[in-house]
């Protein structure tokens, strides 16, 4: 990748041709077959996708929740996989995730108060009174009242639970977060004040976040970057405002109309992908969009796309664009 | 009347330890036949209660439907035992759960929950069941339906797992389908392919959905009307051409308000309704939303507002719409 | 309750699944065959009368064997395989003949061979048999049986002292007379085998199929610690005389679970019979209770080592100290008799019975006991006793008697006592080890006569786990055991028995007896001193 | 809803309206209040703690109640029946089995909590350890709990009884050395399914160590089957107790033990002595009724999603 | 899975020779001997004894021979008995313990899962009650007292079966109930507990929106959700169950191999301890695997084949 071009900033996160198998009867399930990313200091880089396409998997793998099948992840310069119980513990507090589902993340025993507070605990943090009016703090900070911290998951909406994991994840303060759809549960409202907060925080903090997200609109509106996902394999990757603009890839062309507008009278028109989804246990040769593309060509087939800079930092995958370059 | 559904006054408690959580206070809605009725509103709200108390699917004994009626095809649900509730659940009405991470079974395999709806509703083979299936899963656009039927839950991607529920609540062909938050868990394309295939069921079979969302563009683009909810109540109903382009509670506004749009800039903020929703063991004595309005009155504190009939099939419960509050509000 | 003493009356009993065609019969179906049915504690270890050990064993090969001697109903020795013997005047040799036409239940013909064959064979170190030191009186019989290895076996064994001198004529020669050697050939070490049998497949006694005995039964069914079945020997020379047509053993060592059997009518006949069951029984008169005598004391044992229980005194006032009266009554509750002395009744003295000839040799009374304490511990220069511990190997009955004594001595001599069970295992290795104050013991003798019990307590006994010694007692019984004169002999064991007494080494408690329950239509069961319940002449009655 | 007296001054903005924040103070419990607060209410449950308690303060004063000792026999009394001078009756050495059956309550009541605590603690240590590790060393771990529970239990038995002095102690280390072994494979059951829950990998992704999430997450979501298994292992030691003084291991006599009175009075069925087994059988089942009841309380009050 | 099974085969063969190792040096450092008696036998019959059973041969001779003909499936003869040999006792005992063991489970799964099923679904209602009352009795009333009872009234007061011995069918219905009440007893209270904590889930939500009847919910998606601790007990269970019970064979007198563990080492039979220790452990290892394969078949989130994490 071109570092060159970014040489002012120091990635916080390094991704390194990361890949995640999951090994479930015989055949590997190839969830994320091939991740290169940096991540910057006070960034956020969206990351979206087809559901299932490996977003999950990659956030996961890439804070080491998951052990990568291959590949490095560097973390301040230092690789992640390769760390101590002890050097790993010290991690964990900069780094976070706030799961996908936000109801099997929290233990159905404990009292929300704990839950917010664990962190806290597990590294020592604060104790007492003190711990007592930070869990106070996060809860108002994720629109839920200091009342609430009594009760236990189960006693919550949805929503509520989602902010619930968001507090979790912001009590240590960390450096970077991997949003794992944070806010898809949440009413438009709270979204906002959610979104507001991540930002307010990184202002104030220099907060760096992994954003994984289906709502394309809030996608754009917190990233700096996006990067868009196929099959376990990165397909484009480009400055927000960029790739929505001006989409490169077919599938990002094909996200993006059908994003649904909340207009009943403006209503798009879309393109609607054709053909089913390829299983990632059995991904189509060459390019694995081919199936579904409507300018699938014979090379598609036969050649993996390279992964190009085609315009200054924007990157594609796709054989269209080489075709055109050539 | 014509209605499917008609829920009037419907009030639900949950007795907790900490005491009696209101979550519903006094609902009222109706659905007809083949008509696509949302409900928004704040999350906690009370919404997913509402759709489960539809269900009675309540978790007893420390919930309960105080009062009010659900009537179904005129029918009361409320008074409904238990084993007649089995044969209108999955069969007359279907629901898509919230949560598919824990609303599946761990232990099963994805093809034996999604068929044995079927075979207890249907009177079909076991093989016919399996080809149902098969095809909803490839309807809702799981690839290798086949190998993914002999698969467990946790095998699945989240989205995917949300769309085997899905599946499992479309494959009896329910006449009422309550979507609790169907799509949250899918990207746009896959939404986009579940938001079709829920309306190509509704016009071949003139189902009625009621569609519990968040996300305004999915409501803009499935249903007729909207149900908006706050704090246990309905504080709005309407078209969602009314609804969208002249909302008549300030909840409503604020919410259409706080939307990011997909042309918007970064840098400008979202703008949040402030503050945070009432805890509902102990709910204000008048407008719940009083603590979050800009455009609170003194007779917000005390006085609950009364939800009445504000247009041609528009009803809301604010004051501003007093003929006092006119004056007030032209002056301010 | 009440229940116990009611006869069940078995066959009115149509609910009960199993065993009605092996009820008893009655007068109209006196064709049915004539069963007995009772219980054996325990899988028999070997049915081999050479390699045979201990009563389980014993109680089937007595009914399906029969030596040159068997015991009458009256409990005398009479003839058996053999119809008459010679003794030669120093009692060093005997000469058996034997009865003619007798034979194995095979149909094979009894030989003296078969005798020589089987006792050599037990004495054979290579057969390893526990058993076979009962044949140490045979000339040369013990340098046999302890030959090291690389002996020469064969000339050793041709040394023994058993010979056939035909078919019919065995000519046995004694080490040193031995005036109880009769009583001896009744015992099943001295039972034949059939040699031919034996040679052919040495594992005939393990499977009921290839059985061949020479008793008044054979063995037809083993299921291994399941049942037994023994039915009539039709090739018995006596065979007129047995009534019954079947034996049924189950193999049960539970006697709660047989004593209930008896109760619901599944057996006959109970031995032995559980504690409570005995004491309650006893005390109701029970039609169906018999008490047969024993051959068996039970005593304690004391570490003659340990300090201060080196002094006779001190010993003493602990066996006077006990109660042994209300041992028998309240808590053994077998009708036992209390021990005042180590022989138990039931051996003939020159005239009478030996223990009524012995009589009380000590009393038991709190305040010498007392006062002998006292007496011993200022001897052994000791203001008090120190506490003790009285080991007993685990049981019911045993712990009771245990808890009974130790409150007789805490009451009678103000010393406390630890109880302290072990393994049986255990205990014996402690004894043996000396890592004892106090412990349980009890002996059942070898053979009718006291000296199966006196002998225990000479120095170099290996059973004297009291470890005492005294050259007075030993000088008499070796006299006793030298001399022939029966006079003589009676004299010197009774001297020394109360000399053992007078230094009181062990503490005796009572002398077994064998209580045991039959059901009234049986007839016909005797029991010898030294034997279990004998059912050779048993018959059945409606 | 009062549709009267509304006033145009009513109608003015609220000034006020956003600070409003409603106050409803709860008060702020921890954890194990709340859980108390919940077994508090199960009345069941508080029984079975009154019942314990009633145990073990008998335990202590029962012995002089009477007058009588445990030891002191009167075999002119003996096999009585429960009566006003011997409340218990006697047993068949004329022992008041009232003073013996406290007594009693004193050994049993003590071996029996000692061998569920101990094997509470060692099972979920080495189960849960195991599980949360897994792989090599919960493969290791689980062969070696095999290769000791395989290994003849008698045999451990009798050499403990030969290495240590006789006391309680010996009892207690006979009675858990593999009593452990189920609980530690319940405990491990539970935890390998437990641990594959999204909120076991939240508390990881917290950089929690291992103790920490056995202890915060998966003991008290495994707390049922645990508190079934230690309830049961009450009644197993004391009559464990009573199978060790076979061996000698037990407490000497002629103290008295629940589980060796037991013993002792199965013989007296036999002859119609139904009540010298009761005793101690109603004691036993008194004492596992009130565990029972209670570890069913603590269990629904760990259980936050039960109600009433 | 092939690879799993292959493994844990080495590892059971492992397994079994430290438990045998262990098991040898422990049987021969306890006190006793298998010739002790009441007073020693002469020193001859005791030297016979020995060297007839390779007994003063050393320790490591001994413990070699041992293995050679474990190798070949041969336990060796019996100290005690020289009818029958290690290998005779278990296979006349075997059969019949397996069969009461397989009777008492039968009984005790069947109803402990009904019994504890019951108790949850009527939580704090009289099924529970009465189901906690039996499994209290079943707890604090060990199987020989049980046995005991039974025995005296149902056989010897009410004939309605047979005392003891191991006939016919019938024989064995009071020896089967008196062991299966504990494991009874045991498998219903767990199977309450873990009822419980699984009918609070979602997913019985979803099945029951899915318009299912109650029982189809318990059968199909509850009980399977919560027998995962009955599945760990039973492994152990089952071992101790079908190499059977000393206490319930010995007092219904039933020929099966229960006696062996208690009565080979009480007589220091030093085959018959190491042949049943064998022989129990193989069952042991055999049904502990069978466990954990059971797991991941149960619950397939749980991954005990593979390397975890
Ligand atoms: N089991 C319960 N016990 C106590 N309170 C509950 C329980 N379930 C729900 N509630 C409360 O009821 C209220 C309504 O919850 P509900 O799940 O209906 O919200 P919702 O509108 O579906 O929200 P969301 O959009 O976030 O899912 C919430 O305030 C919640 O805290
Ligand atoms: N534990 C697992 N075992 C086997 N396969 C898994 C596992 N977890 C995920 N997968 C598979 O990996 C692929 C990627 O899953 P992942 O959860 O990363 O998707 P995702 O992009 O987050 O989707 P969504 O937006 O729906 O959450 C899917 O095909 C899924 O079935
Ligand atoms: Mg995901
Ligand atoms: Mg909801």
């Amino acid at each position: 990748m071109s570092s060159e071009t970014v040489s002012v900033e120091k990635p916080l996160v390094q991704i390194r041709n990361l890949k995640k198998y999951f090994n479930s009867g015989g055949v590997p399930l190839k969830a994320v077959n091939h991740l290169s990313l940096d991540i910057f200091q006070g960034e956020t880089v969206g990351l979206v996708g087809e559901s299932g396409c490996g977003k999950s998997t990659a956030g996961k793998t890439i804070i080491r929740l998951l052990e990568a099948t291959d590949g490095e992840v560097f973390f301040e310069g230092k690789n992640i996989f390769t760390l101590s119980v002890t050097e790993m513990k010290k991690l964990r507090r900069e780094v976070q995730i706030i799961f996908q589902d936000p109801y099997a993340s929290l233990n159905p025993r404990m009292r929300i108060e704990d839950i917010i507070a664990e962190p806290l605990d597990i590294h020592g943090v604060v104790k007492g009174k003190k711990r007592k009016e930070r869990v106070a703090e996060l809860l108002k900070l994720v629109g839920l009242t200091p009342e609430h911290a009594n009760r236990y998951p189960h006693e919550f909406s949805g929503g509520q639970r989602q902010r619930i994991g968001i507090a979790r994840a912001l009590a240590l303060n960390p450096k970077f977060i991997v949003c794992d759809e944070p806010i898809s549960a949440l009413d438009v409202s709270i979204q906002a004040q959610v979104v507001n907060l991540l930002k307010d925080l990184q202002e104030k903090l220099g907060l760096t976040y992994l954003f994984i997200a289906h709502d394309l609109s809030m996608v754009k509106y917190i990233s700096e970057r996006v990067l868009v996902m196929y099959l376990g394999n990165m397909v484009e990757l480009a400055d927000s405002d960029e790739l929505y603009r001006e989409p490169l890839h077919p599938y990002t062309q094909a996200l993006l109309s059908a994003v649904p507008v909340p207009d009943p009278s403006k209503q798009s028109e879309r393109i609607i992908l054709e053909g089913d989804v390829p299983s990632p246990m059995n991904p189509p040769s060459g390019c694995v969009f081919r199936t579904r593309c409507q300018h699938a060509m014979d090379i598609c087939a036969r050649e993996i796309p390279q992964w190009k800079e085609m315009k200054p930092k924007h990157y594609t995958a796709c054989h269209l664009y080489n075709e055109q370059k050539n | 009347m014509g209605n499917i559904l008609e829920v009037n006054d419907l009030h639900v408690t949950f007795d907790t330890y900490a005491g009696v959580v209101k979550a519903v206070r006094g609902v009222s809605f109706h659905v007809k036949p083949g008509e696509a009725v949302a409900i928004v509103g704040e999350s906690g709200c009370g919404k997913s209660v509402t759709a489960k108390s539809i269900m009675r699917l309540l978790p007893e004994p420390h919930s309960k439907i105080k009062s009010g009626t659900i009537l179904l095809n005129n029918s009361n649900l409320v008074d409904k035992r238990e084993r007649e509730m089995q044969k209108i659940r999955g069969n007359e009405i279907g629901m898509i759960f919230q949560d598919p991470m824990t609303s599946l079974n761990p232990t099963s395999k994805v093809g034996a929950q999604i068929t044995e709806g079927l075979l207890k509703h249907q009177n079909i083979s076991r093989k016919e069941a399996y080809q149902t299936a098969v095809n909803m899963l490839e309807m809702v656009g799981i690839p290798n339906p086949e190998k993914r039927f002999n698969q467990y839950p946790h095998e699945f991607s989240g989205g995917m797992r949300q769309r085997v529920m899905i599946a499992m609540a479309l494959v009896c062909q329910p006449k009422l389908l309550i979507a609790d938050e169907p799509t949250t868990a899918l990207d746009v394309t896959i939404q986009a392919q579940i938001l079709k295939l829920m309306k190509d069921l509704q016009e071949k079979t003139n189902t009625s959905i009621i569609l519990i969302t968040h996300d305004l563009g999915v409501v803009a683009e499935m249903c007729d009307r909207v149900v908006v909810m706050y704090a246990g109540q309905v504080v709005e109903s309407g078209t969602i051409h009314e609804i969208f382009s002249n909302p008549s509670h300030p909840y409503t506004e604020g919410l259409l308000k706080s939307m990011p749009r997909i042309d918007m800039s970064r840098d400008v903020k979202l703008s949040p309704i402030p503050g945070t929703p009432p805890d509902l063991l102990a709910p204000p004595k008048g407008c719940a939303f009083y603590a979050r309005c800009d455009k609170a009155m003194r007779v917000c504190k005390e006085n609950p507002p009364l939800y009445e009939k504000v247009g041609d099939s528009r009803y809301a419960a604010c004051w501003l719409h007093h003929p006092l509050a006119k004056n007030t509000q032209t002056t301010s | 309750g009440e229940e116990a003493n009611k006869p069940k009356e078995p066959t009115n009993n149509t609910e009960k699944p199993a065993d009605s065609e092996e009820k008893p019969a009655d007068d109209s179906a006196s064709t049915s065959p004539k069963v007995l049915r009772l219980n054996n504690g325990s899988e028999p270890g070997s049915l081999h009368p050479g390699t045979a050990q201990g009563t389980h064993d014993s109680w089937v090969l007595e009914h399906a064997f029969e030596g040159l001697t068997k015991k009458s109903p009256e409990g005398e020795i009479v003839e058996g395989m053999a119809e008459k013997w010679e003794t030669s005047n120093d009692g060093l040799t005997w000469t058996f003949y034997l009865r003619d036409g007798v034979t194995w239940s095979n149909g094979d013909s009894v030989t003296a061979h078969d005798f020589e064959y089987a006792w050599k064979h037990a004495l054979n170190p290579e057969t390893a048999s526990t058993y076979a030191y009962q044949l140490y009186y045979l000339k040369g019989g013990q340098a046999f049986n302890s030959a090291e290895e690389g002996a020469d076996l064969q000339a050793l064994e041709d040394a023994v002292g058993v010979k056939a001198l035909d078919e019919k004529t065995l000519e046995v020669t004694l080490e040193v007379a031995t005036p109880y050697f009769l009583d001896l050939t009744s015992f099943y070490t001295y039972y034949p085998v059939n040699k031919a049998v034996q040679e052919a497949n040495p594992d005939w006694y393990k499977e009921a199929d290839t059985y061949v005995s020479n008793g008044a039964f054979k063995l037809t069914e083993w299921k291994h610690k399941e049942s037994m079945k023994l039915e009539k020997n039709e090739h018995y020379y006596d065979q007129a005389k047995i009534n019954l047509d079947e034996v049924h053993f189950v193999i049960i060592d539970d006697e709660n679970t047989v004593w209930q059997m008896y109760r619901s009518g599944e057996i006959d006949l109970v031995y032995p019979l559980p504690q409570d069951v005995q004491g309650q029984l006893l005390a109701n008169n029970d039609p169906e209770f018999n008490l047969g005598p024993d051959l068996a004391i039970y005593y304690y044992n004391i570490n003659n080592d340990v300090k201060p229980f080196n002094n006779p005194k001190v010993r003493k006032a602990l066996a006077m100290a006990i109660d042994r009266e209300t041992i028998v009554e309240h808590v053994a509750q077998g009708g036992q008799t209390p021990a005042y002395s180590v022989v138990p009744p039931g051996i003939p003295d020159v005239s009478g019975d030996y223990q009524e000839n012995t009589g009380k040799l000590f009393e038991a009374n709190a305040e010498e006991a007392k006062k002998l304490l006292a007496e011993g511990l200022a001897e052994e220069g000791m203001a008090e006793l120190p506490p003790f511990t009285l080991t007993y190997n685990t049981s019911e009955g045993h712990k009771l008697i245990a808890e009974a004594v130790q409150e007789m001595l805490r009451k009678n001599l103000g010393v406390a006592i630890t109880l302290e069970n072990v393994e049986f295992q255990v205990k014996l290795d402690r004894e043996k080890a000396g890592d004892y104050t106090m412990s349980r013991a009890g002996w059942v003798g070898d053979y009718v006569d006291p000296m199966t019990f006196i002998d225990l307590w000479v120095s170099d006994s290996p059973y004297n786990d009291a470890n005492w010694a005294n050259a007075e007692y030993d000088r008499l019984v070796n006299l006793a055991k030298s001399s022939m004169d029966q006079g003589e002999r009676m004299q010197a064991m009774h001297d020394a028995e109360k000399i053992l007494m007078d230094e009181m080494p062990i503490i005796p408690v009572y002398f077994y007896t064998k209580p045991f329950t039959v059901k009234p239509y049986v007839t016909g069961i005797y029991t010898p001193i030294n034997r279990y319940p004998q059912f050779h002449y048993v018959d059945i009655k409606n | 809803m009062t549709k009267h007296k509304l006033t145009q001054e009513m109608f003015l903005p609220a000034q006020d309206n956003f600070k409003e924040a409603e106050k409803i103070s709860r008060p702020s419990l921890t954890f194990w209040k709340d859980t108390w607060n919940r077994l508090k209410e199960n009345k069941l449950a508080m029984f079975g703690l009154l019942l314990i308690i009633l145990l073990i303060v008998m335990a202590i004063i029962g012995p002089y109640l009477n007058g009588y000792t445990y030891y002191e026999q009167d075999f002119t009394k003996k096999n009585l029946r429960p009566n006003s001078e011997h409340w218990f009756g006697t047993d068949q050495s004329g022992r008041d089995l009232f003073t013996r059956a406290w007594y009693g309550a004193r050994i049993s009541l003590f071996i029996g909590l000692m061998a569920a605590l101990i094997d509470f603690l060692a099972g979920v240590l080495y189960g849960g350890i195991s599980a949360v590790k897994g792989g090599k060393v919960d493969n290791a771990m689980m062969r070696i709990a095999e290769i000791l529970y395989a290994i003849p239990y008698l045999l451990m038995v009798i050499l403990i009884m030969i290495v240590l002095e006789r006391g309680l102690w010996p009892i207690i280390i006979a009675m858990t050395i593999t009593g452990w072994i189920p609980m530690a494979r319940l405990v491990r059951g539970q935890v390998l399914q437990l641990k594959e829950y999204e909120y076991v990998q939240a508390a990881n992704a917290m950089g929690a160590s291992t103790s920490w999430t056995l202890r915060k997450h998966l003991l008290p979501n495994t707390m049922g089957p645990i508190l079934v298994n230690v309830t049961l292992t009450v009644p197993t030691a004391i009559f464990a107790e009573a199978t060790l003084s076979f061996l000698g291991l037990g407490i000497p006599a002629p103290e008295a033990s629940w589980g060796t009175m037991a013993n002792d009075a199965l013989g007296s069925i036999l002859i119609g002595n139904f009540y010298q087994l009761f005793i101690p059988a109603i004691l036993i089942s008194l004492t596992m009724f009130a565990f029972n009841v209670f570890g069913d309380g603590l269990r629904d009050a760990l259980d936050p999603k039960l109600r009433k | 899975m092939l690879m799993y099974t292959i493994k844990r085969l080495g590892w059971a063969v492992l397994t079994l020779w430290v438990i045998i190792t262990i098991t040898f040096i422990l049987m021969h450092s306890i006190p006793g001997n298998p010739f002790a008696q009441e007073g020693t036998m002469p020193k001859a019959i005791y030297d016979n004894l020995q060297s007839y059973y390779n007994l003063d041969k050393p320790l490591i001779v001994q413990y070699g021979l041992y293995l050679q003909s474990l190798i070949q499936f041969d336990f060796g003869p019996s100290l005690k008995s020289s009818s029958i040999s290690v290998n005779d006792y278990i296979k006349n005992g075997f059969p019949v313990s397996l069969h009461l063991g397989a009777q008492a489970l039968l009984i005790a799964i069947t109803f402990g899962l009904i019994l504890g099923v019951m108790a949850s679904l009527y939580r704090n209602k009289l099924p529970d009650y009465l189901s906690m009352i039996l499994a209290i009795i079943g707890i604090s009333v060990p199987s020989f007292i049980l046995a005991t009872f039974l025995m005296n009234f149902l056989a010897v007061e009410l004939q309605l079966f047979p005392v003891a011995t191991w006939k016919s069918w019938s024989h064995t219905v009071l020896p089967s109930i008196s062991l299966a009440m504990m494991p009874l007893a045991y498998i219903a209270r767990l199977m309450r507990s873990s009822m419980l904590e699984v009918m609070s889930q979602d997913y019985i939500i979803t099945a029951k929106a899915k318009g299912l009847k109650r029982n189809v919910i318990i059968i199909k998606h509850a009980i399977r959700n919560a027998i995962l601790p009955v599945i760990t007990v039973l492994g152990i269970l089952t071992a101790n169950l079908v190499t059977g019970s000393f206490i319930i064979e010995s007092i219904f007198g039933i020929p099966g191999m229960g006696e062996m563990f208690v009565t080979g080492i009480s007589n220091r039979d030093y085959p018959v301890i190491l042949g049943s220790t064998v022989f129990y452990s193989a069952i042991l290892i055999f049904l502990i695997f069978l466990v954990d394969i059971a797991y991941t078949w149960i619950d397939p989130r749980i991954k005990v084949t593979g390397e975890s994490k």
